[in-house]
């Protein structure tokens, strides 16, 4: 393990975004103004939801990598995050639904609901659903968290309570009676702010939004992990009975990280909701949840950088793949999930730096792997 | 035995023909296949009640498809084996017409009641008691008022109790049906019925809630809100019975995991997996008796348990030789290489049997059910439940009486020292590995009787498997089978209240809440040690 | 060393995929007319879909021997989208603008059509779908090739009112917990109240996805059914939950004689992972069944067991909406002379296509289709015996009549050029 | 919570830091602790012994509020009732914890090790804004002096060995400026020197502060030259200088006589 750097942008993390910033560019260039469109608007949608999903990568890998908390219920908060954005998209449909009630979103009409739930208020408004994009995911984590942190839960008995708890959430938002559209979810949605969300141009907004989030939620996570907070984390990872014997309320660092944590959950399901049209209670499904897990632990746990490249090569995998090796993908991507974990042990950025470290200074005979 | 059953029919043939006339057989069977359905109910209705001994031969060949209509009109009987055909009425030889000329005589639901009715009136007189018990039970299932005179003289002749009891409250139904009696047999009727209690008996006395008569009607209704209370109590006893089947198929699912996950630490996502190939290889198994040995099918999941434990076992071994080995002390990589494998397997198997539902049937002695006072317990559930404990019971002697057994609690309590003492650890983790595999095996045979045989049968138990295991505190099998049938019971009381949905919801906020309380589970293992 | 291993490692996933792995495109050359396949071929949906894509493939390479369409060969573009809705709608989008299909079938559950639908819509394509639904929805881009609930719900409710169904009176309406079943019960609790059924006589169920612990539930529908009244329980339990189901069914001795049960979703597919001799009679109602003899069947299913190469493997009602819907799709190209989406999609209506009971169905304004309605009774074979048809076909409705909120609307797409016409306010709604 | 005064000079002998009166806990049945009562004086040195099992490590664990007490009283400073505290709280009032194996922060430096540990503000929101000031690297140039890693200072914990690992431990703990230390075999798997060295740091530290320290190494515990308390079973079996506790017949019988 090398020393960590207290730079707040390292080189790693400078290389990303970088990056990052160069793809923010290329993509509205290709997309919009260049002749011949070399960038089709399908890749624009398609490399928005993977922003999404790093977000949501780098969120988890701040919990659990930084603080030893696997959550196997992340899926949960992203889904939150989704559904707040989604109600505000629902009702920004407006009449334009197809009993053209001006109210209720039309699976409400279909269900022949009379009136919009309480829980539904305040949606149309674009600020308030943002609000709630942070905040339903962010009380979720912290009353579970308070409860589960304070009764000291760790290790598995932590995870699979996570997990219980994104299952859960999973039935209800199946019944019909929540109120959140069951099995089918939100979908049909037509614009955001007023902007058409079939057209280019807002599909390249949205995917700008998405890299900035995700540039912001590197840059934040960056900067709490090298605070001084960061490293009571790594404490209570490492060794959690020290840190309280030094005075550190564990609980309370790990309630906050885990809200943060959930918070930028939240947002990146609110980027990507937009862009995939669609958010249904499957978002919930504990395969989901443990899917981001292995995003982190394939990018390489613990490096936030790595994480968020985890998830974009997985789900870019996923994508060639269907479309490649429809009857086989299944085969390729479990052997890439063996493969990764026994000869990466330090996940796909550490064996890329650890590769380039061996390219820039030819290792001594005795360390090369026999 | 047949001998005897046709003398008896001859001679009541003989005793009813002068009665009913012959004619009238022949005119009803002939009208068999005109008309519609209903029609067809009603001429078998009329069969039954005529009392005429060859209704019986040509019902019963109505209702196993070998009743049959000739080109030129005449009805009659075909041998399924030889496919030679006699008269339906006569019995003269018709020859073997060839099966393309002869025109089926369909039958549906309310066909198949008006058989059932028949059949049974017609059997009220079998010499087999057997046979008299389930006719007197169709009798009081139908409460048919045209029936009461030949429930009378079969009554009158009967010398079965059992059968006596069914057969009076049989009238007793047929009778408060028609509302024609006397007040006085009528609440006699009433006080049968209501001593009988049981959903036969609601059945019969529900319709007749509002008899003409006040006196009648009261007493309906005292009797049918007596039998609610009494079986309040029995269906408490129910939901026991349907928590304990549940739990023992949690149990099943997860003391495998108890094994690999609870005791050894690795987090086997291919678990769910494992209990499908046990499984697929019943499917197997019984494709292969189906094929080549069909008597041996009653001995189908006897013969595929073994065979189901040697083959998750052995990929059990091969997962943990080929990739857990490498991943000791990184427990939680373990995850996402065994989900890799679980992903592997779920295609393979979708590669090799194909991505629909296989047939895997249950044999004689898995189906049906029997009652237990009000209750009613099925079969396959019981043998389940059987099959839960000894599996749980073995592996128990295998952990706590066996070489093998100890040598797994000492490398699973402190590798280092066990490897010190000369145990091969490598060896003994392929072993315990193995073990919790093959019992996942175990597990996919017991749920080919229950559930799906598909790809995704093993998906539907993950999760659940998880939580028990936490719930009753890893690495203590005890508290797996504390954890499972506690969460299978409180399932079932919950659901009849809460429904399923919300029924599943509210367990799982439980197990949340439960482990704040105790966040090392049911049976945690206590001590100061724990933390160390 | 290092290299070596890795090689080792790629060689052996290579020849471990390489030959499970089907080419996704079966002609190279460039002018072809790509049809996509848009169905689960992994994950919970995949036992129902793989299939639909098997036979699509099958009447591709049939069209293919015929000549192709307009001259060109057709190119069938099969992808996974993995039963993950929001998977569906990507797959969709590649599918149209990458691989420049100019008509897609596919889709099963309600959900993956509705993840898909903005896609068609915003990239203006055409989507076969060729399942029975819960009606609601009527839209330019998409031709629904099932049944809507007034080809499946509504009829098979009145045969088991009639004489010859049993005059049930009390009804059991049992189901999985997600829209399908949910609109489709409240249309038929509509239907019945309308028909003077009471209110204390309909006891509506809802079981979670995968549900298998079915004994409560059982016993419940045998308690109700202890009324004394003719009962019958209308199902609509999604795939995978009917094999516990009906497992439990047998086993608790509920005889279709008591309380016939009647689905809508369950089967020859479904029953063939089922011992079927208990549930002999009990019910499912469809469009089309395997054991219906006609000419056209008879070659179809030849032509199946010739495809897959099983003599076993059996035929079902989706399948049979592909066939009809395929088959309107090529007359209408040639009709229109060009696969223009636009062109297509007016030309469709009042294409008529032979379906495989002897009739011929026909697109009808509102991108539904003509159909007949079969109720049948599982058999001991596990296929289904014909106990009742609808005398002529029925024209599909997705606008349901019995539901207040729907009972105003019309589709039509012809004349109005409307998916959800408003007959009282005379306008059409929405802003689509 | 108030925290504690720096402390300045030795405080009246009358006046316990710490007492213990009748404290018993079991774990499934066997009683770890039975009865136990202690008292320690401002600025003492202790020394606990007692065979494996004598219920060492669980008064440790019911001192610092890790562990709560079946019955019994125990009092911080005769106010504060340290039964209802838990580790942090305890930590927070002045109460410094050794484990028995060396437990550092591995992943960080030496020098961050020092630093987590020093006393301030340890509330999340406040650790998330503090940042190294000039105070704080002096007094950690003063740790590193003290416990001799001045040249580790860039070092990972992980990477030290393990009596360096062990000095680092009781560096973190002064750095936390506690009044009483809890010191758990602090001699295990040290060389004689490093024990004897150790021996030397914990008197010197004793008198501005209490110290308590569990040990089975005799030698050690004769280096420390204190008062000795013999535990056993639970409950204190003699109290005294090492030379007249070890030869009362009953301790000879039960610890030092096998």
């Amino acid at each position: 393990m090398g020393r960590p750097e207290k730079r707040l942008i390292d080189r790693r993390l400078g290389i990303f975004l970088a990056g990052l910033f160069l793809l923010t560019v290329a993509v509205p260039v290709g997309n919009l103004w260049m002749a011949g469109q070399p960038v089709p608007t399908y890749l624009v949608a398609l490399i928005g939801k993977y922003l999404c999903y790093a977000l949501l990568a780098v969120a988890l890998d701040l919990v659990w990598g930084y603080c030893g908390i696997l959550s196997l219920g992340h899926g949960a908060f992203f889904a939150l995050g989704g559904y707040a954005m989604g109600m505000y998209l629902m009702r920004e449909i407006g009449a334009r639904g197809v009993y053209a009630n001006p109210v209720l979103p039309d699976f409400m009409v279909f269900i022949g609901w009379k009136e919009l739930p309480w829980y539904w208020y305040g949606f149309d408004l674009f600020p308030f659903a943002l609000l709630m994009v942070l905040l339903v995911p962010g009380v979720l984590a912290f009353v579970f968290g308070w409860f589960a942190f304070r009764s000291r839960v760790t290790g598995v008995y932590l995870s699979i309570i996570t997990q219980a708890m994104t299952y859960a959430l999973l039935l209800a938002f199946f019944r019909n009676d929540m109120g959140f559209g069951g099995n089918n979810g939100l979908t049909d949605f037509k614009d955001i702010l007023g902007f058409d969300l079939a057209r280019p141009a807002t599909k390249v907004g949205l995917m700008m939004l998405s890299a900035v989030a995700l540039a912001g939620g590197l840059i934040l996570a960056r900067w709490v992990t090298t605070s001084r907070l960061g490293k009571v984390l790594v404490c209570v990872r490492d060794a959690e009975s020290r840190t309280r014997f030094l005075g550190y309320r564990v609980e309370h660092y790990k309630l906050f990280i885990f809200t943060l944590s959930a918070m930028m959950a939240g947002v990146a399901g609110a980027l990507y909701v937009p862009q995939v049209g669609i958010i249904n209670p499957s978002e919930f499904s504990p395969a989901n949840s443990i899917e981001i897990v292995i995003w982190v632990a394939l990018g390489g746990r613990g490096t936030l950088v790595g994480a968020a490249l985890g998830a974009i090569l997985v789900a870019a995998a996923k994508t060639i793949l269907t479309g490649a090796l429809p009857e086989a993908w299944l085969y390729a991507l479990g052997a890439l999930f063996i493969l990764v974990t026994i000869a990466l042990p330090t996940g796909v950025l550490g064996a890329l730096e650890g590769g380039i470290a061996r390219l820039k200074r030819p290792a001594p005979a005795q360390e090369v792997e026999a | 035995m047949k001998a005897f059953l046709r003398m008896v029919l001859v001679l009541l043939a003989l005793a009813e023909a002068t009665a009913a006339g012959a004619a009238d057989f022949a005119t009803l069977v002939a009208a068999l296949p005109a008309g519609g359905y209903a029609d067809r109910a009603k001429v078998v209705r009329e069969l039954g009640l005529s009392g005429d001994g060859r209704a019986l031969k040509v019902l019963t060949a109505l209702a196993g498809d070998d009743l049959k209509v000739m080109a030129d009109g005449a009805v009659v009987i075909v041998y399924e084996k030889t496919g030679a055909a006699v008269g339906a009425v006569d019995g003269t030889d018709k020859g073997t017409p060839a099966a393309d000329s002869l025109q089926r005589i369909k039958l549906n639901n309310a066909v198949r009641r008006a058989l059932r009715t028949a059949t049974g009136m017609l059997t009220l007189r079998d010499p087999d008691p057997a046979k008299r018990l389930s006719a007197a039970r169709d009798a009081l299932r139908a409460a048919d008022p045209e029936q009461i005179e030949a429930l009378d003289a079969a009554l009158a002749a009967e010398t079965d109790p059992a059968v006596k009891t069914v057969l009076a409250e049989a009238k007793a139904a047929a009778v408060l049906k028609s509302g024609e009696a006397s007040e006085a047999d009528q609440l006699a009727a009433v006080t049968l019925l209501a001593q009988r209690g049981d959903e036969a008996a609601q059945a019969a006395l529900a319709p007749v809630v509002n008899a003409k008569d006040p006196a009648v009607a009261a007493a309906v209704k005292k009797a049918l809100a007596d039998i609610a209370e009494a079986r309040k109590l029995w269906g408490l006893a129910q939901n026991v019975w349907y928590g304990l089947s549940l739990g023992s198929v949690l149990l099943l699912a997860a003391v495998g995991l108890a094994i690999t996950f609870g005791v050894m630490g690795v987090i086997n996502m291919a678990h769910g997996e494992l209990v499908m190939l046990g499984a697929y290889t019943t499917f197997v198994v019984q494709q292969v008796i189906r094929a080549d040995a069909p008597g041996l099918f009653g001995w189908s999941l006897a013969i595929a348990a073994p065979l189901a434990f040697l083959v998750a076992g052995g990929v059990g071994v091969a997962i943990e030789r080929g990739i857990v080995r490498h991943l000791y002390g990184r427990p939680l990589e373990t995850l996402l290489a065994t989900w890799g494998v679980s992903l592997m397997l779920q295609q393979a198997v979708r590669s090799i049997f194909g991505p629909d539902n296989r047939d895997v049937g249950n044999p004689s002695w898995m189906s049906g059910a029997f009652h237990l006072g009000q209750m009613q317990v099925t079969w396959n559930r019981l043998w389940i439940l059987v099959f839960a404990f000894a599996v749980f019971t073995v592996l128990l002697i295998v952990l706590k009486r066996t070489a093998i057994g100890l040598q797994m609690r000492a490398v699973t309590q402190n590798r280092a020292m066990a490897a010190n003492m000369g145990i091969r650890t490598g060896r003994v983790d392929a072993l315990t590995f193995g073990l919790g595999s093959g019992i996942a095996g175990l597990a996919g045979v017991a749920l080919s009787q229950i559930d799906n045989v598909s790809p995704n049968l093993g998906q539907g138990y993950i999760v659940d498997s998880f939580m028990v295991v936490v719930f009753g505190g890893a690495g203590n099998i005890w508290g797996t089978l504390a954890g499972a049938f506690t969460l299978g019971i409180a399932n079932k009381f919950l659901e009849p209240f809460a429904g399923a949905v919300l029924g599943k919801i509210l367990i799982l906020v439980g197990i949340i809440l439960f482990i704040q309380k105790r966040p090392r589970g049911l049976f945690a293992v206590k001590g100061r040690a724990v933390e160390a | 060393m290092k290299v070596t291993r890795r090689t080792l490692l790629g060689g052996i996933a290579a020849t471990a995929a390489a030959p499970m792995v089907a080419p996704r495109r079966l002609w190279a050359a460039e002018d072809t007319i790509k049809v996509g396949i848009l169905h689960s071929l992994s994950g919970t949906m995949a036992i129902s879909e793989t299939t639909l894509k098997d036979v699509m493939l099958m009447l591709i390479a049939e069209q293919n021997a015929k000549g192709g369409v307009l001259g060109k060969k057709l190119e069938p573009v099969v992808v996974d989208p993995a039963s993950n809705w929001p998977l569906f709608a990507e797959k969709a989008r590649e599918l149209i603008s990458q691989d420049k299909c100019v008509a897609v079938f596919g889709c099963w559950t309600s959900v993956s059509r509705k993840s898909v639908l903005p896609v068609f819509k915003e990239l203006n394509n055409i989507l076969f779908y060729p399942v029975q639904y819960e009606g609601q929805e009527s839209e330019r881009n998409v031709f629904y090739t099932g049944a809507a609930p007034n080809q499946q719900a509504i009829p098979a409710v009145d045969y088991l009112m009639s004489a010859d169904g049993g005059s049930v009176k009390r009804w059991v309406l049992e189901g999985t917990d997600y829209v399908y079943p949910r609109t489709t019960n409240k249309i038929l609790e509509a239907y019945l109240k309308s028909k003077g059924v009471a209110a204390e006589d309909i006891m509506i169920n809802y079981t979670p996805f995968g549900f298998s612990d079915w004994q409560t539930e059982v016993s419940k529908i045998k308690a109700f059914g202890a009324a004394g009244k003719k009962t019958a329980v209308v199902s609509t339990i999604n795939g995978d939950a009917n094999v516990p189901f009906y497992k439990e069914l047998g086993n608790q001795g509920i005889k279709a004689e008591d309380i016939p049960v009647c689905a809508f979703s369950v089967g020859e597919e479904e029953l063939a992972g089922l011992d079927t001799k208990p549930l002999v009679g009990h019910l499912a109602a469809w469009n089309y069944f395997e054991s219906i003899d006609t000419p056209e069947n008879k070659a179809f299913i030849a032509a199946w067991q010739k495809f897959t190469n099983n003599p076993k493997r059996v035929t079902n009602d989706p399948m049979e909406a592909h066939y009809i819907g395929f088959n309107m799709w090529v007359k209408a190209v040639e009709k229109a002379g060009t696969t223009d989406a636009d062109k297509v999609i007016d030309t469709l209506p009042g294409i008529e296509a032979p379906n495989l009971t002897g009739g011929m169905s026909k697109m009808l304004p509102n991108h539904h289709i003509t159909k007949p309605v079969y109720i049948g009774e599982i058999q001991e074979d596990g296929q289904f015996d014909v106990v009742w048809k609808t005398p002529d076909l029925v024209p599909g409705e997705p606008w349901s009549p019995y539901l207040p909120e729907s009972k105003d609307l019309v589709s039509d797409w012809v004349g109005l050029k409307c998916g959800n016409y408003d007959k009282v306010k005379k306008v059409c709604l929405g802003g689509a | 919570m108030t925290h504690p005064h720096a402390i300045g000079g030795l405080p009246p002998e009358t006046q316990p830091q710490l007492y213990l009166d009748g404290v018993s806990r079991a774990f499934d049945g066997f009683k770890a602790i039975n009865n136990l009562s202690l008292v320690i004086e401002r600025g003492e040195l202790r020394a606990v012994i007692g065979p494996n099992g004598a219920g060492k490590t669980t008064m440790m664990d019911i001192i610092t509020g890790k562990t709560r007490p079946d019955e019994g009283q125990v009092l911080w400073e005769q106010t504060v009732d340290l039964t209802k505290l838990d580790e942090a709280d305890t930590a927070r009032l002045g109460i410094g914890r050794k484990f028995q194996k060396p437990t550092v922060f591995e992943s960080h430096t030496v020098e961050d090790n020092l630093a987590l540990a020093l006393k301030a503000d340890r509330s999340p929101w406040a650790m998330l804004f503090r940042r190294a000031g000039a105070a704080e690297a002096a007094r950690i140039d003063e740790l590193l002096g003290t416990i001799r890693l001045g040249d580790a200072r860039k070092r990972l914990a992980g990477d030290l060995s393990h009596g360096q690992k062990q000095w680092l431990e009781i560096g973190m703990l002064l750095a936390q400026d506690p009044q009483l230390l809890l010191v758990d075999e602090p001699a295990a798997g040290m060389t004689d020197a490093e024990t004897m060295m150790t021996a030397d740091l914990l008197k010197s530290i004793a008198g501005e502060r209490s110290v308590l320290v569990v040990e089975h190494d005799m030698d050690f515990v004769r280096a420390l030259d204190c008062k000795v308390t013999v535990l056993h079973q639970g409950s204190v079996l003699a109290e005294g200088r090492l030379d007249a506790v070890s030869e009362m017949p009953e301790v000879i019988e039960v610890y030092l006589g096998r």
